[in-house]
């Protein structure tokens, strides 16, 4: 997975040094290294929330939540981050384990516990990040890594909050990023279809159908700190710095040392 | 480091406690705080609102108190200086990433703007009831720093040393101020900008590949870097040793949490301060902290014209606790007199730092007030006429009680 | 504490011609607690009216409701209607009212909060609790602001409006509540302003006899504050706007209701439709475990 | 009051401290969990969903355990026994509705078991780096009641009494186990249903409207109604009188908060509960709680056959704390040894009880292994030889 | 030391004539002055009331205890405040608003048709202003010069000259009927 993203940073463009991982799964120490991006270990489900102080303090960062708690612990900050529209890449790792998809069960030794009870319904995380304002909608399993590493760099290069669901049990806050069950992948793989632009409405996950998986919505929209630097450029005119411009020069970190 | 013009609004103002502390933050170069609304602690965030933009710095209303904490946790480490406000509710709230950043080694500021508790409790009103809180309120064994300043002009002055502090030993950072200080208007006095020095952060200037985020220095602080600037990071808030990767041993609590705790306790000389007076040749110490100590000192004139040897000693560190200092003074005075808002809290550590050489006598409030004086003077003459050693914390009787629970108060039908 | 007269309390007022007749309301609110806090203009005292006329309406038995409010002005209303009643921590009346209905299905669980509360720090378990579809209906009185605590910012306050803590006005777009509530997996949406008070009224009536999670959004004048430092006018001047701008849409696709800075709102009745509510789903789990099967030996 | 059969799995089972701790709800009474998954406390959760069926109990996973806390104090005035279980980082989201549950005076239970903190901490190793929090972690005043167990049998037991208290004092009760209780295999005995105690609920049975929901009896503790029964009250967060409307003033505060503290320190002497061996004629005794006292059990026993006079003091009830053992025993003895796994927490409430008559060595233990006594009998060997009484805590490392 | 209550309903303006005379006592006439103020959802509507206590040397407790001047622009402010008031204490009122009862003790009773005469300046809002002159006069705790010099920036900046002469307004009244009283 962590290669697809580095696939996906490299299509797009973007230097590892200028991203930075705020994630509450854990990775490996020796991933980080090799692929030379910031890493952080949050705590559960503030992925977000400390992205949006990293993404502040220093517009000139890429800052890419890997999160896997958000969808429990952090469905405020995904649903605040996507209406705020935060200059964030949100790669949600869904850990769900879907007992029944396209009428077949799972016959896979599978977690102990997932996000959610057994018995419940989940989110349709697209539809809901597309309801509060996210700009960018996709979905694949684990395996489809060129698709994947595509959304990845489109995403990458798109201003606001997009998001990108990961099919990939395994994965949380314990565990490494590394252990993602390849059987239940497989088994979801085998069990999509991709439709790219289906309206998210219908992308909901249900034990009767296969899974959609694709590239479902990627729309325009004015971010916060754009909208922050319009607003107060209206009010206070001349008075006002525009904050975060010059590639973030001009952001609250200021120079190092 | 001096602070940047920029920054300071030199000049003579009547305001607010809770609006001292936000054009504080601001002078001691904060340039970014997330913050949610809760009384009484929201002026302090509307007036840093209203400032921000002209510094270049950023306030954010996040979605709650949680969204809060986290995002100054990550702009702290994006490079900025950080602070949020809040009050008791919301810092309950926090617990969780206060713990987090002490593990992190993250400088930030919190301004607790303290309320009448628990619970909802009396958000309008003040209270002194999470003191304890700001020392044991995250889960595992962490230390940090807290201040609790008596005036508008502290709220300043210490809303600066609070940033100062956080840099230096990179911790976290308490005010712990309270309603009657955050809702009082006073002079404040803003000094110059050359006129305020500023504690730099402690960057790590060697090669990137070089670095380790955790490895101290000789005063058991390590060095930060900024994110994005091509380090490499790899910062983990699970157990970690030098470099950030996390360890599945227990062994390594011992090794790195309790520098989390000695880089605190080993300097606590320097952190330490705490305000005397008339202590030579006390019978009875009043200890107190925040507005307390200003109202006892009514209570302490009232006592010494009755002809008691009463000092006094204000704690404005209140974390780390002053154990030395209370031990020396035990040995030479009959009697210590806490008074409080709450039922008892620092009173605790003032009978723990005694080790059975003088009495404790606890004046408690719940809060939505002040003390009474008067209440305050016989506390201290019952700790000047008792002789004997008693082995328990005294807890004083006050007026209000006996009103209450005795059929005075209009609430008892 | 004195508050000078709002157009709630005028209709509180009894009768003077007939002095022993016991005023319809006096069943369901706490008349010992009146006056109330609320300020003169706001739309909060009318929510609660057309929400204690939907009770009468509704038939229901008062003995087996509960209503749970989190903190703001709105957060007051538990305080006020004469129910079991439950006055919680901030943006917690839906986990808070989570709780009660799981534990005891048979209650008739209503969360009667407000948009800072509900929608801002309550923001997670509002969309989990629609998504469980726990059966409970929540009021959303939607003022654009947090007044409680005097004019902050909020989640809905729309784009370019002042707020204390937004002093150059207001960056983030608002939530549409209808569409988050939808995408979440509510099964009743409606929205109505305080004007609209007889449709408010049954559309608390139909929600009530749902079975599921059902969201009503009030939008509401805060006169103190919103209208105040927006220069509004008064709450009159509020309901003026919402009779101008108000359109009637019953069934409009949930995601058009974006409400701009004293533009257009859009109200009706959006979604009614079914789902299996939290505690269907967890019987019929429990019904599916075999006897000795799911038992520890 | 009996148990009810239908929750009680009598016989011995080989249960862990999780499992135990499960048993022990169900067999109490307790009819809801309301939890958010974090280990080490999964398998309590796990316990409880195989065993609902037969009990009728309700379970519900939260979305976090912020709304885990506020569900189960929700259930609890709908008359159910109910609980929650979690771990350190959920225990500090849980803060501000243990203070709601205070306030409210809701009966309930927090299960927390502990791992290495701060922050994300090593969710695979035991601490008992919460006790403080658990004393002083929400904000305002208030006084609650912790147990430590230290063994299956102790989790079983402890929590059918963690929620009896509850119900005796209407308040929420603290369980503080470990990660090693909760994976700790042992062999538990579960009674008869009938042989049982349970506190019931104390219930208003006056004239429905007459009842005032924080209007109390003469020992302090107000009676209770379910919802649903049409009793129409009112209770709030915010600080109230007996009615249950806010009023804020001191005057209110005081009536309201003060009781919230006496309910708990007048009545000490029924809480608090410590298990003692050999301290009549000990010069040193070792205090400890939780799966440390394992431990200290073990070096005491070690140290007698050495021919040192050793006793315990195992704390059941951590809070309130047992000021005035600690206190008559610092007049008779040298030394306290506090073994704890964390940097120092138990052990600065020892030191304010001994008032200066007895030195207090602080062990942080934990090092080679919960059971390991190496570093205890080190301790008291240096204990057995100090005889001036030094100022402070003496940390041994 | 003086102590000073101000009591009103919200939207006089109550809270803004305790800033701006500890304002002037504090920053201009050299003194210390605390002002605090009851908040919350309380304060809004109804009744609303602020402490000042000004003082030659550092004020510690923040509160008033025995309160040397009442200054009431309302009845209820009046009702509730007036018990609080020293024995030997000053009474201002608004003699539009506030119906006196007849003193106690060696309380002084000073009144001014603030709000008649703020009316007839065009804008009743400023009635708050009239009586703080007349305060300035009656009671000297602050200066006639450091309150003029408080008065800007505490006030619209739009206001401001309304605001002066509103000041002078109570100030003169002020003046006049202390050499009517004292002559």
């Amino acid at each position: 997975m962590i290669t697809t993203f580095a696939k996906g940073l490299e299509k797009a463009g973007v230097k590892p040094n200028q991203v930075c991982v705020p994630s509450d799964i854990l990775f490996e120490p020796a991933i980080v290294k090799h692929f030379g991006f910031d890493y952080f270990h949050t705590t559960r489900g503030r992925a977000i929330a400390f992205g949006t102080g990293l993404k502040l303090a220093n517009p000139a960062l890429k800052v890419v939540p890997f999160t896997g708690d958000l969808m429990t612990v952090g469905g405020n900050h995904f649903v605040h981050g996507s209406r705020r529209n935060m200059e964030l890449t949100v790669i949600c790792i869904n850990n769900f384990v879907y007992r029944k998809i396209a009428g077949k069960a799972v016959s896979i030794e599978t977690p102990k516990f997932s996000p959610y009870s057994t018995f419940e319904e989940p989110f349709n995380i697209p539809h809901l990040g597309n309801s509060c304002g996210a700009i960018y909608t996709a979905r694949w399993t684990a395996l489809h890594t060129e698709e994947l590493a595509d959304s990845i760099a489109e995403a990458l290069n798109k201003k606001g909050l997009s998001i990108i669901e990961i099919l990939a049990p395994g994965p949380d806050y314990y565990t490494s990023i590394s252990n993602v069950n390849a059987d239940l992948v497989r088994f979801y793989y085998d069990n999509s279809e991709i439709r790219n632009d289906e309206d998210p409405r219908n992308v909901g996950i249900t034990p009767e159908n296969k899974i959609i998986v694709g590239k479902f919505t990627s729309k325009e929209r004015s971010t916060f700190i754009d909208s922050y630097n319009a607003q107060l450029g209206n009010v206070l005119g001349e008075k006002f710095t525009p904050y975060g411009i010059e590639s973030g020069k001009k952001g609250a970190g200021g120079k190092n040392g | 480091m001096k602070a940047d013009q920029r920054d300071v609004l030199t000049g003579v103002y009547y305001i607010d406690g809770d609006v001292a502390s936000g054009y504080g933050a601001l002078a001691a170069g904060c340039k970014f705080i997330a913050g949610y609304p809760i009384t009484p602690s929201t002026e302090a965030a509307e007036a840093f609102a209203r400032i921000a933009p002209k510094g270049g710095a950023m306030f954010i209303q996040m979605e709650d108190e949680l969204a809060s904490i986290s995002a100054i946790v990550g702009a702290a480490w994006a490079g900025a200086k950080t602070m949020t406000i809040t009050s008791g509710p919301g810092y309950s709230l926090m617990m969780e990433t206060i713990g987090y950043g002490a593990m992190l080694e993250t400088p930030f500021v919190l301004l607790n703007i303290q309320r009448g508790g628990p619970s909802t409790g009396v958000p309008t009103k003040t209270g002194q009831a999470d003191m304890m809180q700001a020392r044991w309120g995250s889960h595992g064994d962490y230390e940090l720093i807290a201040i609790a300043p008596d005036s508008p002009q502290e709220l300043f002055d210490h809303t600066i040393k609070a940033f100062n502090l956080a840099e230096k030993y990179r911790c976290p950072v308490m005010i712990m101020a309270d309603e009657c200080v955050g809702h009082m208007t006073e002079k404040v006095v803003i000094p110059r900008a050359e006129e305020i020095e500023l504690e730099p952060r402690r960057w790590y200037t060697g090669p990137p590949d070089e670095y380790i985020p955790f490895k101290p220095d000789e005063d058991l602080v390590p060095k930060m870097v900024k994110a994005g600037s091509g380090h490499k990071l790899f910062i983990s808030g699970r157990l970690h040793d030098e470099r950030g990767y996390p360890v599945d041993n227990e062994h390594f609590e011992l090794k790195y949490v309790r520098r989390l705790i000695d880089k605190i306790m080993c300097n606590k000389d320097k952190i330490i301060e705490l305000k005397e007076e008339q202590l030579d040749d006390a019978d009875v110490v009043v200890v107190s902290y925040g507005i307390s100590s200003r109202v006892a000192v009514r209570g302490i004139e009232m006592a010494r014209e009755k002809g008691i040897k009463v000092g006094n000693l204000r704690l404005i560190t209140v974390w780390p606790f002053p154990d030395e200092r209370i031990t020396e003074l035990a040995k030479k005075v009959k009697a210590f007199v806490v008074p409080e808002i709450n039922y008892g809290q620092v009173v605790f550590d003032v009978a723990r730092c005694c080790h059975g050489n003088a009495n404790v006598v606890l004046v408690p409030h719940g809060g939505a007030g002040v003390h009474m004086p008067d209440d305050i003077c016989d506390a201290i003459l019952l700790g000047a006429k008792e002789e004997r050693k008693i082995e328990k914390v005294i807890e004083f009787k006050t007026q209000l009680e006996k009103l209450v629970f005795k059929g005075g108060s209009k609430l008892k039908e | 504490m004195q508050t000078p007269k709002t157009n709630q309390q005028k209709k509180i007022q009894v009768d003077s011609s007939s002095m022993d007749r016991i005023h319809p309301m006096e069943n369901v609110l706490r008349m010992d607690r009146i006056p109330h806090i609320w300020c003169p203009g706001c739309g909060i005292g009318l929510a609660v009216t057309a929400f204690a006329a939907a009770l009468e309406k509704a038939e229901i038995d008062l003995s087996k409701i509960v209503i749970v409010s989190g903190i703001g002005c709105t957060g007051r209303v538990a305080g006020y209607v004469k129910l079991d009643s439950f006055h919680t921590t901030h943006g917690r009346a839906i986990a808070f009212a989570t709780g009660i209905k799981v534990a005891n299905p048979d209650m008739k669980v209503v969360v009667f909060s407000g948009d800072g509360d509900l929608i801002a720090i309550g923001g997670n378990h509002f969309i989990h609790a629609a998504r469980r579809n726990i059966d409970m209906l929540v009021v959303c009185v939607n003022n654009f602001i947090y007044a409680m605590t005097g004019g902050q910012v909020a989640p809905t306050t729309p784009l370019t409006a002042y707020a204390t803590t937004c002093p150059f006005g207001c960056v983030e777009p608002p939530f549409n509540i209808p569409y988050l509530a939808d995408s979440s997996g509510a099964v009743y949406v409606a929205r109505w302003t305080t004007l609209h008070v007889r449709r408010l009224t049954n559309a608390f009536v139909e929600a009530l006899n749902k079975k599921g999670f059902s969201v009503v959004e009030a939008i509401s004048p805060c006169a103190q504050y919103y209208s105040r430092i927006n220069r509004l006018g008064d709450g009159l001047d509020m309901m003026r706007y919402y009779h101008d701008n108000a359109e009637i849409r019953n069934g409009e696709d949930t995601k058009n209701l974006d409400i701009d800075f004293q533009g257009k709102i859009i109200v009706g009745k959006f979604i009614d439709r079914e789902r299996p509510s939290y505690t269907d789903r967890y019987n019929e789990w429990l019904s599916k475990v075999k006897g000795g099967e799911n038992e520890p030996g | 009051m009996k148990a009810d059969p239908s929750g009680v799995l009598t016989g011995t089972h080989n249960l862990s401290g999780n499992q135990a701790c499960a048993e022990g709800a169900l067999s109490a009474g307790c009819r809801f969990l309301g939890v958010y998954p974090i280990a080490p406390a999964l398998e309590v959760s796990e316990r409880f969903l195989q065993r609902a069926k037969k009990a009728s109990a309700t379970f519900i996973q939260m979305e976090d355990e912020i709304s885990a806390l506020a569900a189960v104090i929700g259930a609890s005035w709908t008359g159910k026994k109910s609980m929650t279980v979690t771990s350190g980082p959920g225990l500090s989201l849980m803060m501000e509705h243990l203070g709601l549950g205070i306030m409210l005076e809701t009966p309930c239970v927090i299960v927390d078991v502990q791992r290495v903190g701060p922050g994300l901490g090593l969710p695979s190793q035991p601490s008992q780096a919460d006790m403080m929090q658990a004393r002083w972690g929400s904000h305002g005043d208030y006084e609650l009641i912790a147990l430590a167990p230290s063994s299956s049998q102790e989790m079983f037991d402890f929590t059918i009494k963690a929620f009896n208290f509850s119900e005796r004092f209407r308040i929420p009760v603290a369980i503080m186990s470990d990660q090693y209780l909760a994976h700790l295999q042992e062999d538990v005995v579960i009674p008869h249903a009938e042989d049982i105690r349970l506190e019931p609920r104390r219930y208003f049975d006056g004239p429905k409207d007459s009842y005032l929901p924080f209007k109390r009896d003469e020992d302090m503790i107000p009676p209770m109604v379910d919802i649903g029964q049409g009793y129409k009250f009112h209770v709030t967060g915010l600080t109230h009188d007996d009615r249950g409307y806010p009023i804020m003033d001191e005057e209110c505060q005081e009536l309201n908060v003060h009781p919230l503290v006496k309910k708990i320190r007048d009545y000490t002497d029924e809480i608090i509960e410590v298990q003692e061996a050999n301290t009549e004629d000990a010069d040193v005794v070792i205090v400890s709680y939780g799966a440390t006292s394992r431990a200290a059990f073990k070096a005491m026993e070690q140290a007698r056959g050495l021919g040192l006079k050793v006793g315990s003091l195992k704390l059941v009830t951590v809070w309130p704390f047992p000021e005035e053992r600690v206190a008559e025993l610092a007049d008779k003895v040298k030394a306290f040894v506090v073994p704890e796994m964390n940097l120092g927490q138990v052990v600065l409430e020892v030191e304010r009880c001994s008032y200066g008559k007895a030195n207090v060595f602080f062990i942080a233990h934990g090092e080679k292994g919960v059971e390991n006594t190496d570093d205890i009998l080190r301790a008291i060997n240096q204990a057995v030889q100090v005889d001036n009484i030094k100022d402070g805590i003496i940390k041994f490392r | 030391m003086a102590e000073v209550r101000f009591a009103g309903y919200g939207g006089q303006g109550i809270i803004r004539s305790g800033i701006i005379a500890g304002k002037a006592a504090a920053i201009y006439d050299n003194k210390y002055a605390t002002m605090s103020q009851s908040f919350g959802p309380e304060a809004r509507g109804g009744a609303c009331s602020s402490q000042l206590v000004v003082s030659e040397s550092k004020v510690l407790y923040p509160y008033v205890t025995d309160v040397d001047v009442l200054f009431a622009m309302s009845q209820e402010g009046y009702d509730k405040f007036e018990p609080g008031l020293s024995e030997n204490g000053i009474l201002l009122v608004d003699e539009d608003m506030v119906k006196h009862k007849s003193p106690r003790g060696n309380i002084k009773v000073y009144s001014i048709p603030a709000t008649r005469f703020a009316e007839e300046l065009g804008r009743k809002i400023v009635a708050n202003v009239i009586m703080l002159g007349f305060f300035t006069a009656i009671t000297e705790i602050v200066t006639y010069e450091g309150m003029k010099k408080a008065l800007p920036g505490s006030v619209p900046e739009k206001a401001l000259e309304l605001n002066m002469t509103a000041f002078d307004r109570g100030f003169e009244y002020g003046k006049e009927l202390l050499k009517k009283k004292n002559g």
